[in-house]
Order: structure tokens, then C-alpha cells, then sequence
């Protein structure tokens, strides 16, 4: 029923007040896609990723995400994309295990599998029982990637997923993304870490003062 | 943006001419049916024909807030979201708010003539003080930034539910023991207890009010349309200034 | 059946998490309800008269309310807005009539628990009298009116979550909203009370009155929640 | 020499800090203004009586102080632990009792801004009267006394300020300190409003009060403050 | 009159709460260097940072930083040292030059300083003039830096500054530190991006559970 493309963005413009933060983005990303979007500080890369996500308002521009038009159904994309924003989302007077559930109950997700994101991202035992205020920062970082695990969306929005991280971490968050990629999703990631970003990447997409061109 | 090919100059069309002058000519016999040729009250003396103004203006914030809500009614339920409705229901909600205004403004006048002070913590006037507040708010949610459906979408909601208060100020008289007039003229029981020059001079004074609340209206929708092209038009620069700013990367 | 578990759900989850935090950080406890409690004592002494008091016992009781109602519904959406929490529930793709009912049921439990201490200060420190067919009366207007509020402030906070300088729109939007709640709540309470030789059958009037604006706000609510803060 | 010119410089940087991100945030003209008029407004509603209104004037306009005292000093130390600014003036090994002198002040121009405004409404809502030597009395008593607020209010929002929860025992601390200032205030301006037939130079013994007051918490916020959030 | 030591920690504990997320550190920093933290999340290097910069109190063990004994004189290490953290200490309603100008009046920095570092970082023209609110993360963390290089410290400690930076501000970033080094100044900082950190450090000390080891 609907096209192949997972985003079909054409001539796309964001405005937040009267700055246009992304000015005419044309790019598409097909299905099974690990899209990584490099760019200096201020180019729009949050910018995109929140759109996708059904968060912002499109200016102008026709916009297409998982078969639905950000235009007019932002709605019924929100309900199928997962997003690590640069914020967690974590509640701070809360323990991981409490996120987590939280998390989980919103999308039906089960014990196992929960108890499974915890471990992967090395927060089992005594952390998960902390609140998340009493975390470090890769630690609370980890406590965020667990609940986007368990949500399976059909596209992943990460903006720079590794920063924080420890080596270790890096290492789970480029398996778990490549995981994800092989059990059909899709993938998009900002990143400043060049290197490891483009490794991981299947394609990468540069953004530049509020446009997209292939790198 | 199929309006921004349109070449717009003023805001005046040949019907908004006709309303005016209507609204001129219903104006000028209300003052002169109102300050001349109506008798003064027998209780109230000369302050009476301060009711001209008073009770018209009310009843024309009432329209305007009822127009506001069909306005975002429209907005919210028809399929295409359309701007125009959204424009229509703030031009509503500003005069309104004027004619609110106006109603307090006179209202107090009035009490200081016939109760000795300006303000009374009565229901009649405190429930009409709160439906002025609730419009500035709507006014503000208005004003807030965010692109213009946001805006739409926001304020269509808030004057939804504020249209809910006007019953609550309408029959605040009845709910409480009021010191303000009770309804004299929309009585329920239809029996009008006054003179047929005065009555007729009251409705004249709210048809010379609505003939004003529609010309504004569609004065104050078209120059919203106007700043929206205008900050459309800003949009296009900031664009090209910054896919500029890409190149020289 | 399946979508309506889905949305029990969700709502028990909204106000578990709401209750939750609070039981934590005892933002309300430690700082409303004392405040709440100054207001009944001061007045204890201000005018330390009791026929002045009686007649001012419902009044203040329901001053604190909605005072109380400002600083709960903001702490309620701070909790979400500080970690960017409110835009994870967006891309939750959940029902957020749902996250409405949940918070505004979080909200009436703690107005619920506030007015209960109010009360009970106000038997203490202002003698009032409450016959049997009173606390009858009490006890459903302090359920309608608090409903009420949790509904209108829930939905007027989260029109005014998020974005920077939005917040300082709350008040503004919420005060000419709360105050027929005041005085209907207030009436309905001093005619359980008795004072000033109110009966008890005016107050039930009154409840009418409380019951239709719950209703409004939370069908409304429901309604407009998801919209509002979806943008 | 030196060491005094950089004082100065610290307090009145972080005054202008403290005022122009109330101008740029209105928190306290859009929230805690309107609030504070709601006190004013609800009580002239509760108690259509002139006696009774002009008996609780002075009352009901500390009380409405206080309250936004709260109110503005948690916004006022919200601001620096946001994103650990408080921090870095930590770091800055810059004199604390600046920082103390310049929070203070920017909070008690705020009280006083409030003040006036709650003041001009009691003036109109509640037909209160005052002489000429009432007027310098009214005058003196609200400096003394926001300066006190301002004190002990910056003195104590910085001890709770930072740590997760500690927020919350901000009210518990301050209610018993300024419920002296809440009734000497009151006092005093009962005094000036001649309300109650109180005479006006009984409120000069408790601008008095007020003065002590705000020195000792000026003084001793002065002192303690540096050390308090240095821990 | 002081040790030629920078910092000297000797079996230093530092807890929360009742955790010693540092449990027993001795390491020593020499003037001029620039030392690398690395380690796993949760190792205890905020927690290190912190404690150099005189923020937390140290429980056991005896530290010393610049000369200042740590149990008894913290207050003089903070006026010597700069610190960058996790959170980036701005305003979030003042101008990125409203915020320069607030900390500079601080620490007595001229205005040429103040232009020259917002020029360094990039954000002079519109952005010095826009809210810290409306800022990217990138921008944000780039206005934290500029405001820490007006304060010309003894000490630096920086906690991850390279994340969020892109290229270009990473390069700079590295320059300013080595400019710092060379005008006398020791560097303290933490990272998980270790190719790049290791390059720009003099010497790493490696950070596990609490201890510190050299790599
Ligand atoms: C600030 C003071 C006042 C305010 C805010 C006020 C407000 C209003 C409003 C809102 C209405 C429309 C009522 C409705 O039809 O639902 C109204 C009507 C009216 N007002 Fe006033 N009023 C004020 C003072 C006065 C005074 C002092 C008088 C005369 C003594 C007065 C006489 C009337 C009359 C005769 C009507 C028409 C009532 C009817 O037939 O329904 N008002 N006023
Ligand atoms: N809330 C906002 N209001 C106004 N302008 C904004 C807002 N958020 C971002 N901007 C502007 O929009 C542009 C793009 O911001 P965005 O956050 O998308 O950049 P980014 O590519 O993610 O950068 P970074 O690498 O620093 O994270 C920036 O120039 C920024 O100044
Ligand atoms: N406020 C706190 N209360 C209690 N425990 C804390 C607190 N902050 C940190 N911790 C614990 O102390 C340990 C060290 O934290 P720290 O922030 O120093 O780690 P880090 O090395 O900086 O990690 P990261 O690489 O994730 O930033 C962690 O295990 C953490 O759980
Ligand atoms: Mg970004
Ligand atoms: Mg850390």
C-alpha cells in the first residue's frame, strides 16, 4: 500500500519563531537503511530527527514517514518510531527498573525483554535499583537506550546515541543498532564521532545550514 | 500559497464600504434618539441613557465570543484545516474584547451614578470581569510563538471552552441575588417593561453595534491575512539566506 | 476490548508514576500543605472572632485549594518537561486522553488529601459544626470540585507545558476557570457547615453546578488533551 | 581598595543577572502577581463587608508576601541549579557574600514591586484609608520588612538550593522565621490603615522589630552564606 | 612555598550518600601536563573532576590541588581552577554574550578577551545574540567552553568536552587546550572518545571502580 521509501522528505522547511532551522531538505531513506547525518553544530540534525519523529510542524515541504504525511497525520507516525533525543526522558526520582516499567507498560512490552534491555546495557543488580538522579551520565545515557530497545519500533531515531558512552557501551549500542537493522527497522543516527559513526553507517547524509546532500 | 499571488493593498471591499456607512447612519440616530428624543427615567433620571451603550455593547461581546467559538468550531472539526476560520475567530475575540471593554467601562459609570461607587463584588459584574480575563487570556494563547496551525489548534480549544461562561454571566442574576439589573428586556418571561421609544432606541443602538462588530471583523481578519503573507514573505528570505549560508560551506 | 485494557493501562501507569514521584520528592506534602495550614492559622488569629471565622471557614478552605492547585499542576508537568519526558510519551503512541485521565486523577488524589487536612483544621481551629446530612454534603462537594480541578488544571497545564514563557500563560488561563468552582465549592461547603444559617439543600444546588463543570472539563479534556499537547 | 571595587561588581552583576531574566521570563509578573491579586480579589468576594475587609487588609497582604516569597525564591535559585550555573559561581572564587547580597536584593525589589501593587489593590478593593504620616509609616514598614524577606529568604533558598529534595524543606524551614516578620508587618501596617483604631506610632515599635530583623538575617546571611552552599 | 604538584591525591575516598564512588585514588599531575581520564561509566571521573575542582568533600585520604589542602581549604583551590562539567552552567534565558559578560564580570575578564573567545567558539553575529535556550546542544556546549576560557585558569578540568562538538570545534577545542598548557596551565579532563583524547593528552590514567591507575 505504501511506497518503499521508510522517509521521503522533499524540499522539507522547519521553522522554529522565524528561523527557518531547516531550509528545503530533499532525502529519502529506504527500508532497512543505517543513516548516519553528519554535520557541523547548528545544521539541523536534531532538527530532522524530531520531525521524523512526528514532533515538529512542517513548514513547507511534503514529508513522508513510514507511509504516513507528517503534514497532515503526525499521529500515526509517532505511534511507530522510537526516539533518543539528546535529553533521556528518564524521570529522575525514579529507579531504572521504575523507567523502565513505566516505559514498558506504555507499550505493552514484557518482563523478559525488559529485564533483557537492563542487562544489555549493563545496568542489572544494584544500578537498576537506583534512581535515575543518582546515576552518572553514560549510566543515565544506558538507562534511555534500555527503554528505546524495548519499544521495537520500526524506525530508530538516535541523536549522537555514543556520546557518553564508554567503549564498552559503544560497542553494545553499534550491536544492538545493527540488531535492530537485521530484524527489519530501520536506522537513523546524528553523530559527531566520524569514524565510528561511518563504520557503523550504511550511508551517510550531510547536513549543512538546514540542507542534505549525500556525503 | 495560492493568496500570495494576489495583489493586496488595503483591507476595504465594496461590501465592507456599505456596512460602514450603515454603521455610520444606525450610529448618529442612536445618539440622537438616545441623547435628545428619549425621555429620562423616572427612577434614574438622565444616567438611563447610558443603557444605550451599556447593553448593546454587552450583548455585541456575547455575539462576538459565540462567533469566536463557531469560528474554532469550524477550524477544528472541518477536514481541511482552514486558516481563514482561524483568523476570523481572533478578529472576533479582539473586538469583543473591546466591546467587553466598553461594556465595563459604562457599566461602572453607570453604578457610580446610581449605587455611589465604581465596583460592587457582585455577581453580575464579577462574573463579567472573569469572561473579559478568560478573552485576554485567549487573547495571549494567541500570542504565544509556534507556527500558525499551532496556533490555530491552541486557541480554537481555549475559546471552545470560554464561550461555556457566557450562560454563567447571563444568568449570574438569576443564580444569585444580584444588585444588578435583572433581565428587563430578554426577560424569559416576555413581558417588556419599557417605553417604545426607548426599547426602540436599544435595539437601533444594537444594530448600529453589530453593523460596527462586522466591519471591524472583517477589517482585523483581512490585515491578519495581510501579516500572515507578510511573515510567509520573511519566511522565503530567511530561507534563501540560509541555503545561501550552506553554499559557502 | 483490546484498546480499552490498553488504555487502563496506560492510565494506571500515568498515575502510578505521578503518585510515585510525589511519595519520593513530597513536593505537596512539604511545601503545599504547610502553606495551606498557615492560611487556616493565620486566619485562626487574624480574626480571632468566631462568628467571623465560621463565615470565612468555607472560603479559605477552598482559597487554599486552589492555591494549591497552581503549584501542584506545576510540579505535575515539571516532573515530565525536565528530561524532555513529555516528548517521549508523545512518540509513545499512546492514547494521551489517556495520560490526561491519569495525571488529572493524580491531581484530584492530592487536592483530595489536601482538603481533607484543611477540613480537619478548620473543625479544630474555627469550630464549625457539621451535622450528619452535612458531611454528606461535604464530602461530595470536595469530590465534584476537586475533579473538577484536577480536570481543568490538567488540561490547561499541559496547553501550557513545554516551550519556554508558555508557563507563566497557567495562572492567567486558570483563574477566571477556577473561580466559579471557588464560589460554587464555597457555598456548597458553608451550607454544610450551616454558617450563616445557609441550608443544606442550597448546597446541593451548588454540587449540581460543581458536577456539570467536572463534566465539561473532562469530557473536554479527554477531547482536547491529546491535540493540545501534540503539536 | 581592590577587594571592595570587586564586590561591588559581583553584586551587581548578579542583581542584573537575577532582574533581566525576571524581565525576560516574567515569571513573577505572570505568575505570582496575578496569584497574589487572586488573594485580594477572593477575599473582597468571600467577605462582601467593609468592616471585616478592612480588619484583614493588612493581614491578607503579608500573607499574599509571603506566599510569593516562596514562590520567587525557589524560581530565584531555580535559575542557577538548572543547569549547575550555581556550580560554576562556585568555582568562580568569587566572594559568596556577593552572590548573598546581590540574590537579596534583586528578590526584595521584587517583593517590593509585588508589595506596591498588593497595596494599591487593598486601596481600591477594600476602600482602607491612610494618613499622611500612616503613608511614611506604610513606607518605611514595607522596606524594613522585604529587606528582611529578602534575607533570610536568599539565606535559607540557598542552603536548600542544589541537591535533589532538598527543595521541598525550603517552606518547613521558612515558615517558622518569617511568621515574626508576617505579624510585625501586619501589625504595623494595621497601624498605618488606622484600621481597628490602632494608633500609628504603635506600628513604629514594629517597624522596629522589622529592622532588627533584617539585620540580623543581613548580617548573618552575609556570613553563613558563602559557607552554606560551599559544602 | 608549595610541592611543584598540581594535584596530589593519596588514597582519597569520596562518597554518596553511603556509596565511595571513589574508593582509595592516588595519583599526582604535574605542572603543564594534560592528563586523560578514561575509563567505563561509572568509574568515578565526574567524581574525580569535582573533587579537584573543590565541590565535593573528600571522606578519607589526603588531597591536595594547587598547593591547597582539599580537607581544609577548598574554597581556595575554586578560585584557581576552571570547570567544565557534564551540565554546561549557562543561563538558559540570557544571550550567549549577556551570559559571556555575566561570568567575565566575575572574573574580571576585558571585553577583547570575551570577543576573542566568542569568536574562537564560532558564535559571534546572530547567535551572540540569541537565548541559550534557542541554541543547539553543540552551540550550548560551545558557549559552556568559551566561558571557560575567559576565566584563564590554573587548573582546567573538563568533563567530556569534545561530546557534542563537531570537527571543526573539537579541533579547536584542542588547540585552545594546548595554548592553555603552553601559557602554563595543567588540564585535567575526562573522555570516552580515546583515539582523539589520547592524542591530545600528555598521559592517561586509566579509572576503574573508584581507583586510578595509569594506562
Ligand atoms: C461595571 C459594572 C457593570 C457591568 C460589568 C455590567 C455588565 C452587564 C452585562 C454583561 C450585561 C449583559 C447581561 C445579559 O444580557 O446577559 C448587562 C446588561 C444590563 N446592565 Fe449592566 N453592568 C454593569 C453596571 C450596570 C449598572 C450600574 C446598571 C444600571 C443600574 C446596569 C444596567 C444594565 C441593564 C438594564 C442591562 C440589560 C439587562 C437585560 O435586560 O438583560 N448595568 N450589564
Ligand atoms: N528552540 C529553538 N528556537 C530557535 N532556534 C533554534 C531552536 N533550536 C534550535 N535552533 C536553531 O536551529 C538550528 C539547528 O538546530 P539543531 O539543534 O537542529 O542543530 P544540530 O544540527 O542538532 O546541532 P548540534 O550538532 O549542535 O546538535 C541552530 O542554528 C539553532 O540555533
Ligand atoms: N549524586 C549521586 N548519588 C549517589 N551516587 C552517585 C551520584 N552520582 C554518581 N553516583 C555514583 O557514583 C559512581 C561514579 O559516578 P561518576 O559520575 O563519577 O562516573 P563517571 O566516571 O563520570 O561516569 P560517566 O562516564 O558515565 O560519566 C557511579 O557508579 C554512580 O552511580
Ligand atoms: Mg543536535
Ligand atoms: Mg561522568
Amino acid at each position: 500500500m505504501t511506497s518503499e521509501k521508510v522517509v521521503d522528505f522533499n524540499d522539507v522547511v522547519i521553522v522554529y519563531d522565524d528561523f527557518p532551522a531547516v531550509a528545503g531538505a530533499t532525502f529519502c531513506v529506504d527500508a532497512g537503511e543505517i543513516i548516519l547525518l553528519q554535520g557541523p553544530n547548528g545544521a539541523g540534525k536534531t532538527t530532522l530527527l524530531r520531525a521524523c519523529a512526528g514532533l515538529l510542524q512542517i513548514a513547507r515541504g511534503s514529508a513522508n514517514v513510514l507511509g504516513c504525511d507528517l503534514q497532515t497525520d503526525r499521529a500515526a507516525v509517532r505511534s511507530r518510531v522510537g526516539l533518543l533525543g539528546h535529553a533521556n526522558g528518564l524521570f529522575q526520582d525514579l529507579t531504572v527498573s521504575e523507567n523502565m516499567s513505566f516505559w514498558s507498560r506504555l507499550v505493552g512490552a514484557n518482563k523478559i525483554d525488559i529485564d533483557q534491555a537492563i542487562d544489555a546495557m549493563g545496568l542489572s543488580g544494584r544500578l537498576s535499583e537506583t534512581p535515575v538522579a543518582k546515576l552518572s551520565a553514560g549510566q543515565r545515557r544506558r538507562c534511555a537506550l534500555a527503554s528505546l530497545i524495548v519499544r521495537r519500533a520500526q524506525l530508530w531515531l538516535l541523536d549522537e546515541p555514543h556520546a557518553g558512552l564508554d567503549a564498552q557501551g559503544r560497542d553494545e549500542l553499534d550491536r544492538t543498532l545493527r540488531a535492530a537493522r537485521d530484524s527489519g527497522a530501520t536506522v537513523i543516527f546524528a553523530s559527531h564521532e566520524i569514524e565510528r559513526a561511518q563504520s557503523l553507517a550504511t550511508r551517510c547524509l550531510l547536513v549543512t545550514s538546514g540542507t542534505v546532500m549525500p556525503v | 500559497m495560492s493568496q500570495s499571488s494576489r495583489k493586496v493593498s488595503n483591507t476595504g471591499t465594496q461590501a465592507t464600504r456599505v456596512i460602514g456607512v450603515l454603521a455610520i447612519v444606525v450610529m448618529i440616530w442612536v445618539v440622537v434618539s438616545g441623547l435628545v428624543l428619549t425621555p429620562a427615567d423616572v427612577v434614574q433620571g438622565e444616567s438611563v441613557r447610558i443603557m444605550y451603550v451599556h447593553v448593546p455593547s454587552a450583548w455585541i461581546a456575547y455575539v462576538a465570543f459565540i462567533v469566536t467559538a463557531i469560528a474554532s468550531a469550524f477550524y477544528i472539526f472541518a477536514k481541511r484545516h482552514s486558516l481563514g476560520f482561524d483568523r476570523v475567530a481572533g478578529a472576533s475575540a479582539e473586538v469583543g474584547v473591546m466591546f467587553m471593554a466598553i461594556t465595563l467601562i459604562t457599566g461602572s459609570l453607570w453604578g457610580r451614578l446610581t449605587w455611589g461607587e465604581f465596583w460592587q463584588w457582585d455577581p453580575r459584574l464579577t462574573t463579567t470581569a472573569f469572561l473579559f480575563v478568560t478573552y485576554i487570556g485567549y487573547l495571549a494563547v494567541r500570542g504565544l510563538d509556534g507556527s500558525t496551525q499551532q496556533r490555530a489548534k491552541r486557541s480554537a480549544v481555549v475559546a471552545l471552552l470560554a464561550v461555556l461562561e457566557i450562560p454563567l454571566v447571563h444568568f449570574s442574576v438569576v443564580f444569585w441575588r444580584s444588585l444588578h439589573q435583572g433581565a428587563t428586556i430578554l426577560d424569559p418571561n416576555g413581558d417588556v417593561k419599557m417605553d417604545g421609544l426607548m426599547l426602540f432606541t436599544l435595539f437601533s443602538g444594537v444594530v448600529g453595534f453589530t453593523l460596527v462588530f462586522i466591519w471591524l471583523v472583517l477589517h482585523r481578519q483581512r490585515t491578519m491575512l495581510l501579516s500572515d503573507l507578510a511573515i510567509e514573505r520573511g519566511l522565503d528570505n530567511a530561507i534563501l539566506e540560509r541555503q545561501n549560508e550552506s553554499a559557502r560551506n | 476490548m483490546k484498546k480499552s485494557m490498553g488504555k487502563g493501562r496506560v492510565v494506571s501507569a500515568v498515575l502510578i508514576k505521578d503518585l510515585r514521584i510525589e511519595a519520593r520528592s513530597r513536593v505537596v506534602t512539604n511545601q503545599v500543605l504547610p502553606f495551606a495550614g498557615l492560611i487556616m492559622i493565620m486566619f485562626a488569629f487574624a480574626l480571632d472572632n468566631d462568628d467571623v471565622l465560621q463565615r470565612v471557614a468555607g472560603g479559605l478552605i477552598w482559597l487554599a485549594t486552589i492555591f494549591s492547585l497552581f503549584v501542584i499542576v506545576q510540579r505535575s508537568f515539571a516532573i515530565d518537561t525536565v528530561d524532555a519526558a513529555l516528548d517521549s510519551l508523545r512518540v509513545a503512541g499512546i492514547d494521551l486522553s489517556a495520560v490526561f485521565l491519569g495525571k488529572a486523577i493524580a491531581l484530584t488524589l492530592q487536592l483530595m488529601a489536601l482538603d481533607v487536612v484543611l477540613i480537619a483544621s478548620a473543625f479544630l481551629l474555627y469550630q464549625v459544626q457539621v451535622s450528619a446530612v452535612g458531611l454528606v454534603l461535604l464530602v461530595t462537594c470536595v469530590t465534584c470540585a476537586t475533579t473538577g480541578l484536577g480536570f481543568v488544571g490538567t488540561l490547561y497545564g499541559g496547553l501550557t507545558a513545554g516551550t519556554n514563557g508558555r508557563e507563566t500563560l497557567l495562572p492567567l488561563l486558570l483563574l477566571p476557570v477556577v473561580a466559579p468552582v471557588l464560589i460554587a465549592a464555597t457555598r456548597a461547603t458553608e451550607a454544610a457547615f450551616g454558617s450563616g444559617g445557609a441550608a443544606t439543600s442550597e448546597g446541593w444546588a451548588w454540587v449540581g453546578l460543581l458536577t456539570i463543570f467536572a463534566a465539561v472539563f473532562g469530557i473536554g479534556g479527554s477531547l482536547a488533551f491529546g491535540p493540545l499537547i501534540d503539536e
